[in-house]
């Protein structure tokens, strides 16, 4: 349904060496998809956005939504901002302070071009509007009198009223409380399954982007560096960046022992000596350097001497920190020259010090790209 | 609550784009290319004709008979010349940098400490913006002049002949002309001061700092870069400043560069080519300094634009300090208003002048207010200058809003709009003046001898500051306010039309009170381009200024400036206003 | 008195301009007022400036072909009119019985009002007895930068004192005096003649020179601490009235100038504490006139003014700047 | 060390009509106490903090440091913020950037009233401070090219540097990405236990608040709800409001059904029928409305048919909503007309549909106090 493809936007950044911008986007959505840009602060998941957005001119590219194409850098197409009909909520929500609420959502439709809207028309749509974003009887409300949460649906009301093919948001949650964000996510993701619209989705939050999506691109200095489902993003990272960026990742280092055919189960010995045991789906040689990943809450925490499933592959440890997380614990664990986080169960705390046994899963340790750079 | 665009304008100003990629496919170039177009036809020819004059030769009638650098050679072979550039800077140099102390001083104390009697000093600041200028110089002439309180008292008390104090001095110029700026200067820095991020000092005294450690190293480097600009700007308008050096420095022999043109003017023939190249060479200087000016006003603007969450203005606790600070604040409301305004109305209540003594109150009359009420024209003329000044103000807001918002949006064409916009302040004002009458003399339009002419050169001459206005304005909104409308299908003119225009309602408002007052204040243009058809306040003041009708001219001030105050008022409230729309105060 | 056809040519035309370097509330209005009482179907329109600017301006009107201007007064903005051949011809009947020197022979202007530049003092601070009597007594010492005078670059500034000086003492030694003269250092006052008198009346200067008699009388009268000095001669120089070429107004432009020119017109003058030329007509205060005040004057006439006003500029601008 | 009480700041507020500020604030921290005030925004925490800066001044109450008083309404006493050697953070770091890293950490020696600094001192001071943040070498860089991260490390060694005996921050965190704010959290905790200093922490992020703090106060509309450690806070919550602010706790209401003395474990019905069992620290009377509350990962949640640990207290319901977390799942089930979330294990996601059955260990239900208003 949108299609993007060698999506190009550099800038020479006049502040810092380095330049900005994204590399060759390239990406495919199915109608409907919920499709999230993740990656740190500075990668371009904003500049894509406002490249499909025309807010911004590509250096080269083609973006097209169903078989009408908004932008084609080489047949020189540029299809200006205001006629791509698509509706974008801002990372400031952008909310005009001077209009009512009910003007804020009713400007797409008295500003539309294509075709006149009469007043009940008007009245109408921006109501249904509002009912989505449970917001109804606000119309009236100066929009400086809302508090933040209501500002976002306000901003995805009027990005709706005009019922866009596709919808973009840039961070619409990061500046909200814990609390409210927590609630908002999950409207927003009910409200674009009812509603059915394809959204591109900006966060560098990735709990955000893994609760929401149905497909995931993690970026990377202005490259996606993998393009996903939630799961295999977070237990089949691709790269050594994607594993440590979702969700904090332990990364192992160290040599395979035997070769492996894909799929099977192979082992490996890490620089301080212990032997693992990890999946390889693309095979393995012997002597091969294994970079491998695995999830805190992969491994399998007790107080030395405990007794622990009989899985060949343990190290030993010392608890360094622990940290309270609610729902669970975080340890901060050495062991040899290795330091992990491990995640326990809120039960019974294991104090700093305590010495411990890790215990890894083979099928929880994924072997990783190191990065060719 | 903050409106949520005026977080973080930073962003905005980071995002730039390159000027090609923008003609291509931008909607908002059409917008541009018209108002480049319009500025530059306004702009330009005036510049034009002085670059001309001050390098041919012309006949009897005036018209161009051949090139020639006569009057460049003239120029520098005169070693006067040298004399009245030296003295030009050390003028503008002076009083620029008094009027910063006095202005910014007390623009800190008010917006930033918790110092008393605060309505004082906008008191003072509102009824000098209303007060022309020739008015204060007059004052402050008589005040501190041969017979004036000050060197009267001075005699009085020790009993010694001679002055105190030498009023038809460089010094005495330059602190009649740094009192004359210092309010404009308090408006200004006070919008900065207000801006600024409050959490940054509180940081300082956290971090153990006094006050005055606070203000000295933290809150002053800060807002330097507003100062400067603002410096600069003081800077070049005083270097066209006429009317100090004129009636102060003359009689004390000290000419600068705007006394020779107007030397130049009044003998007869006129010598236009000479003042043409003494006003290309102030020109030269002032282009120069208007370059830095840029640069600054740009920083100073990003400095401005630092607001955000939780923005709440803390003023100082100065503590004891605080009966100090009001003595200051007291003292400037006497020395900028109060004694000007006495003086004004003694002069007023006088048949003839003279010093402050029992001896003149048997005298007193109000002769003059009744020549003044009773001497018809008065009022046509004060319709025609209102007429004209909300004419030019409200020309030059339309403009200054489409170019200013390009321009801060760095759209298509916007350093050229920018710069087009910002050029009149090279011109000091009677060189403008001259300009403008001869360009519309060649204009086949009946501009020239209606009141269109005045109204025309003042759009010229009040464009840059119009155009400050906007810019600034624009840089405090969100740039996303804007991309909203176009992503929900506005096109450029919607955009502006039904969302930037609304939200620059404060600045669009407080522009124009600015700039309908100082057109009222100045009297070289209006004087030169006043015709049978176009008299106007000014033209007036004139006139009583050099028949010597002092009284009359005091009389007449003082009911004028009330007027002016009524609309100063008008206009601070604005200020106030739109400085808390913008900045969520 | 005018001929009729005159005024009925006039009132066709039913307006003229007026670019006049009088002050409009003190002399132009009523002039205007008077005129528009006997001639009501004649709008005039006025507008005052300087010398400078008067000629400036129609200089440039005409080099636009865009006149405006029918009359023009001024002590010398008529030069620059003269030499751009700007000047209509015309020889005002109410002026038949003026002396000649206050005419030109060529009819191109007309004196309209009669200045007499003297020396006056402040009465406060120096007494009748002490005040200088001759031009030498300027120059005691006493009076060093004491004395004020305008910095008016005209015949009723420092141009015409040294014109007037040098004329009366003889080229070298009124050379010889001028030095000495500017060696007492004279204040300039920028602004007018007015504006240095009202300094003295103020206090600000015991002394100045080249101040209008006139003034002094009107001061005086108010009670102001001031009086003037017969320093002979005095300085006299008038103020011309013309008429534009090519005016869009010719006729009521003709009919104004007589008017003015006229005892009427004159006596208006005269009543408002001015110095009318015509010799019908005396003064409000009589011995502002030379021969009803027995003083001699040292008339600058246009023709003398055009030849060496540069001249006299020229060493204004060598012995006192 | 500190100690707090009585401390009240009301604002009369012009911009909505409720007013804001903090009410009868009192608590006593022991020296090297971490302590965090936590609650939504405008709840008082800033208002609490700067009172305690001597940024406002209060309008009762009183403040002491050791056996320092710095504010004390009825006695008049008042010290002014620059003497009361109190380091601060806050929120927008306030570096100043027209300084040099070194400038702004040296900034409060340079302005030391009590004792002058040597060059060579200042040197070693500014520099300890920069390797306490691990910035050593940074020095002089100048302060705007820093990233967020680094900026918050500059103010922090900016607040410390003059060995302050009480440090204030204020949502130190809150404006750095998902994954940085991971790390300076542990980071600053660490810094913390090192230097052993007292300090204030604000937030509005729950999980924050649990992991690095010794003691919690959670705020509601300017008054302290609950002062605990963190497991308290997070297993047995005062009241609904926290409750449910910390960690989406679900609330049962019910009636007691048999008088239970304090400390045993009793049962009540839920509206819907279901019998919960409940263990009572204070007791409870037959016929006695009961609202409790339940953490997520607390409830066993399997599918329908599944064997479960024979607990009593069971309900029935369907999976409405599934969002993957990453390290676990969260579900959003329907039983009966109460809706719950719950949180799995991540391996075999339960579909949205699937009926599945609840199990409720005692000790995980907490009753809760419903609040007066
Ligand atoms: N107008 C611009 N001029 C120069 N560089 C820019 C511009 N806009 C963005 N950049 C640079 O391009 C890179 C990507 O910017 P972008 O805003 O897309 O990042 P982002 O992923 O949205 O980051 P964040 O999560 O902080 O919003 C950054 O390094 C930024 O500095
Ligand atoms: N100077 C002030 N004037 C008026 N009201 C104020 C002022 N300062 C704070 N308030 C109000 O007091 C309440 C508490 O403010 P405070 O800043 O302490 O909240 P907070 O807990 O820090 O919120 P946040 O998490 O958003 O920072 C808010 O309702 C706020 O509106
Ligand atoms: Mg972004
Ligand atoms: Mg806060």
């Amino acid at each position: 349904m949108l299609r993007v493809s060698g999506l190009t936007k550099i800038y020479a950044n006049r502040y810092d060496s380095q330049t900005g911008g994204v590399r060759e986007m390239s990406f495919d959505l199915p109608p409907g998809t919920f499709f999230t840009l993740l990656g740190p602060s500075g990668c371009g998941k904003t500049t894509t956005l406002r490249c499909i957005a025309g807010l911004e001119r590509p250096d080269a590219g083609t973006i097209a939504v169903g078989d009408r194409v908004l932008f084609d850098g080489a047949r020189g197409i540029a299809v200006p901002m205001h006629r791509r009909g698509i509706g974008m909520v801002f990372q400031s929500y952008a909310i005009w302070p001077h209009m009512t609420v009910f003007e804020n959502i009713a400007f797409p439709l008295r500003v539309a071009k294509d075709r006149r809207h009469s007043r009940q028309e008007m009245a109408a749509m921006v109501e249904e509007a509002l009912t989505t974003v449970g917001l109804s009887g606000y119309g009236e409300r100066p929009a400086t009198r809302l508090s933040g949460g209501q500002q976002q649906r306000v901003a995805l009301a009027r990005a709706l009223v005009h019922r866009p093919q596709l919808l973009l948001l840039d961070e619409p949650l990061s500046n909200l409380d814990a609390a409210l964000r927590e609630d908002m996510r999950a409207e927003l993701r009910r409200l674009q399954q009812q509603i059915g619209i394809t959204t591109i989705y900006v966060t560098h939050d990735q709990s955000e982007a893994l609760a929401m999506s149905d497909l995931i691109a993690v970026m990377d200095r202005g490259r996606v560096v993998q393009l996903d489902d939630p799961q295999a993003i977070y237990f089949r990272p691709a790269t050594e960046f994607v594993a440590s960026f979702i969700g904090a990742a332990n990364l192992l280092a160290g040599t395979c022992l035997a070769t492996v055919e894909p799929g099977g189960v192979g082992e490996f010995r890490l620089s301080g000596g212990a032997i693992i045991p990890c999946r390889f789906p693309a095979g393995s040689t012997a002597g091969a350097a294994i970079s491998a990943s695995v999830r805190p809450e992969s491994i399998e925490i007790g107080p030395e001497g405990a007794m622990s499933t009989a899985i060949p592959g343990t190290l030993h440890g010392t608890v360094r920190a622990a940290s309270f997380l609610g729902g669970n614990i975080r340890y901060d664990v050495q062991a040899g020259d290795q330091e992990l986080r491990v995640t326990g169960a809120a039960t019974g705390m294991l104090l700093p010090g305590t010495p411990v046994r890790l215990t890894f899963p083979p099928d929880a340790v994924v072997p990783v790209a190191t990065p060719r750079d | 609550m903050s409106i949520p665009g005026t977080v973080g304008g930073v962003r905005g100003t980071a995002r730039r784009r390159s000027p090609l990629a923008l003609l291509r496919g931008d909607q908002r170039w059409p917008i541009a290319l018209a108002t480049s177009v319009l500025l530059a036809l306004l702009m330009l020819p005036p510049l034009w004709i002085l670059v001309q004059d001050s390098v041919t030769t012309t006949d009897a009638i005036g018209n161009v008979t051949g090139l020639t650098l006569a009057h460049f050679r003239k120029l520098v072979t005169d070693k006067d010349t040298l004399i009245s550039v030296w003295n030009t800077l050390v003028f503008a140099a002076g009083s620029t940098v008094l009027s910063l102390v006095v202005g910014g001083l007390l623009a800190w104390l008010v917006e930033r400490t918790n110092a008393p009697l605060k309505l004082l000093a906008y008191l003072a600041t509102i009824i000098s913006m209303g007060t022309p200028y020739i008015l204060h110089v007059i004052a402050w002439l008589f005040l501190l002049g041969k017979v004036g309180p000050l060197n009267e008292g001075w005699r009085a008390l020790t009993g010694a002949g001679g002055n105190l104090f030498e009023v038809n001095t460089m010094a005495g110029m330059i602190l009649i002309e740094g009192l004359l700026w210092s309010p404009l200067v308090f408006l200004l820095l006070g919008a900065t001061f207000r801006a600024a991020n409050a959490d940054m000092e509180e940081a300082a005294r956290m971090s153990g700092a006094t006050v005055f450690d606070t203000l000295r190293r933290i809150s002053l480097p800060l807002a330097m870069p507003a100062i400067l600009a603002l410096a600069l700007f003081v800077f070049i308008r005083a270097i066209g400043g006429f009317e100090v050096p004129a009636l102060v420095g003359m009689p004390g022999r000290v000419f600068v560069l705007s006394t020779d043109v107007y030397e130049a003017t009044i003998v007869v023939p006129p010598d236009l080519g000479y003042a043409a190249a003494f006003s290309v060479i102030m020109v030269v200087i002032v282009a120069v300094l208007l370059y830095f000016y840029s640069r600054l006003s740009k920083n100073a603007e990003r400095y401005h634009s630092v607001t955000g969450k939780g923005y709440r203005p803390r003023p100082f606790d100065l503590g004891g300090w605080r009966w100090v600070a009001g003595a200051i604040i007291v003292v400037n409301f006497c020395v900028v208003l109060l004694l000007p305004l006495v003086t004004l109305l003694w002069m007023s209540l006088l048949p003839f002048l003279r010093g402050f003594s029992l001896a003149a109150l048997p005298n007193l009359t109000l002769r003059n207010y009744r020549a003044v009420l009773q001497a018809g024209g008065y009022l046509d003329l004060a319709l025609n200058s209102l007429t004209i000044a909300a004419g030019a103000a409200t020309a030059i807001m339309l403009i200054a809003l489409l170019a200013g918002w390009i321009a801060a949006r760095r759209g298509p064409a916007g350093r050229i709009l920018d710069q087009l916009a910002t050029l009149s302040l090279v011109f000091p004002g009677i060189c403008l003046g001259v300009a403008v009458m001869e360009v519309y003399l060649r204009v086949p339009l009946p501009i020239y001898g209606s009141l269109w002419i005045i109204a025309i050169a003042y759009v010229i001459r009040y464009m840059p500051y119009g155009m400050r206005y906007v810019y600034s304005g624009v840089l405090q909104l969100h740039h996303e306010l804007e991309e909203a409308a176009s992503v929900s299908g506005a096109g450029a003119l919607t955009t502006l039309r039904r969302v930037v225009a609304p939200l620059l309602t404060p600045a669009l408002v407080a522009g124009w009170l600015f700039i309908f007052l100082i057109a009222n204040k100045e009297l070289a243009i209006a004087v030169l381009l006043a015709s049978p058809g176009s008299q106007v306040i000014a033209v007036a003041i004139f006139d009583a200024w050099t028949n010597g009708q002092g009284g009359e001219l005091a009389a007449f001030g003082l009911m004028w400036t009330a007027l002016m105050t009524v609309i100063a008022c008008v206009f601070f409230a604005q200020m106030r206003r739109g400085a808390a729309d913008v900045y969520g105060a | 008195d005018v001929d009729p056809a005159l005024v009925e040519a006039a009132k066709k035309e039913g307006e003229v301009t007026w670019y006049s370097t009088l002050i409009v509330n003190q002399i132009l209005r009523p002039l205007v007022d008077a005129f528009n009482t006997k001639y009501p179907g004649i709008k005039v329109n006025y507008s005052r400036a300087t010398n400078s600017d008067v000629a400036l301006k129609i200089v440039n009107e005409a080099r636009a072909r865009r006149l405006q201007a029918d009359v023009f007064d001024g002590t010398n903005s008529i030069y620059p009119l003269l030499e751009a051949g700007l000047v209509a011809e015309y020889r005002p009947a109410a002026a038949a019985n003026y002396p000649a020197d206050l005419k030109d022979a060529k009819g191109m202007w007309t004196a309209m009002n009669a200045f007499f530049l003297t020396t006056s003092y402040n009465t406060n601070q120096v007494k009748a007895e002490d005040a200088p009597k001759t031009y030498d007594d300027l120059l005691d010492p006493k009076w060093k930068g004491k004395i004020a005078w305008v910095n008016d670059p005209t015949p009723q500034g420092p141009p015409g004192f040294i014109h007037n000086i040098l004329t009366a003492m003889g080229e070298e030694k009124g050379m010889a005096w001028l030095k000495k003269f500017a060696a007492q250092e004279p204040v300039f006052i920028p602004a007018s003649q007015r504006v240095v008198l009202d300094k003295v009346i103020a206090g600000e200067y015991p002394l100045a020179v080249m101040t209008m008699n006139h003034h002094v009388a009107i001061s005086a009268k108010q009670g102001a601490p001031v009086a003037w000095i017969k320093m002979q001669p005095l300085s006299e120089s008038i103020n011309l009235i013309g008429i534009v070429k090519q005016a869009p107004h010719p006729n009521a432009a003709r009919l104004l100038t007589e008017f003015v020119l006229s005892d009427e017109g004159q006596k208006v003058l005269a009543d408002n504490d001015y110095v009318p030329v015509s010799p019908a007509v005396p003064a409000k205060v009589t011995d502002l006139k030379p021969d009803a005040g027995h003083f001699t004057v040292n008339l600058v006439t246009p023709d003398m003014a055009r030849d060496d006003l540069p001249k006299w500029t020229a060493l204004y601008h060598e012995l006192f700047r």
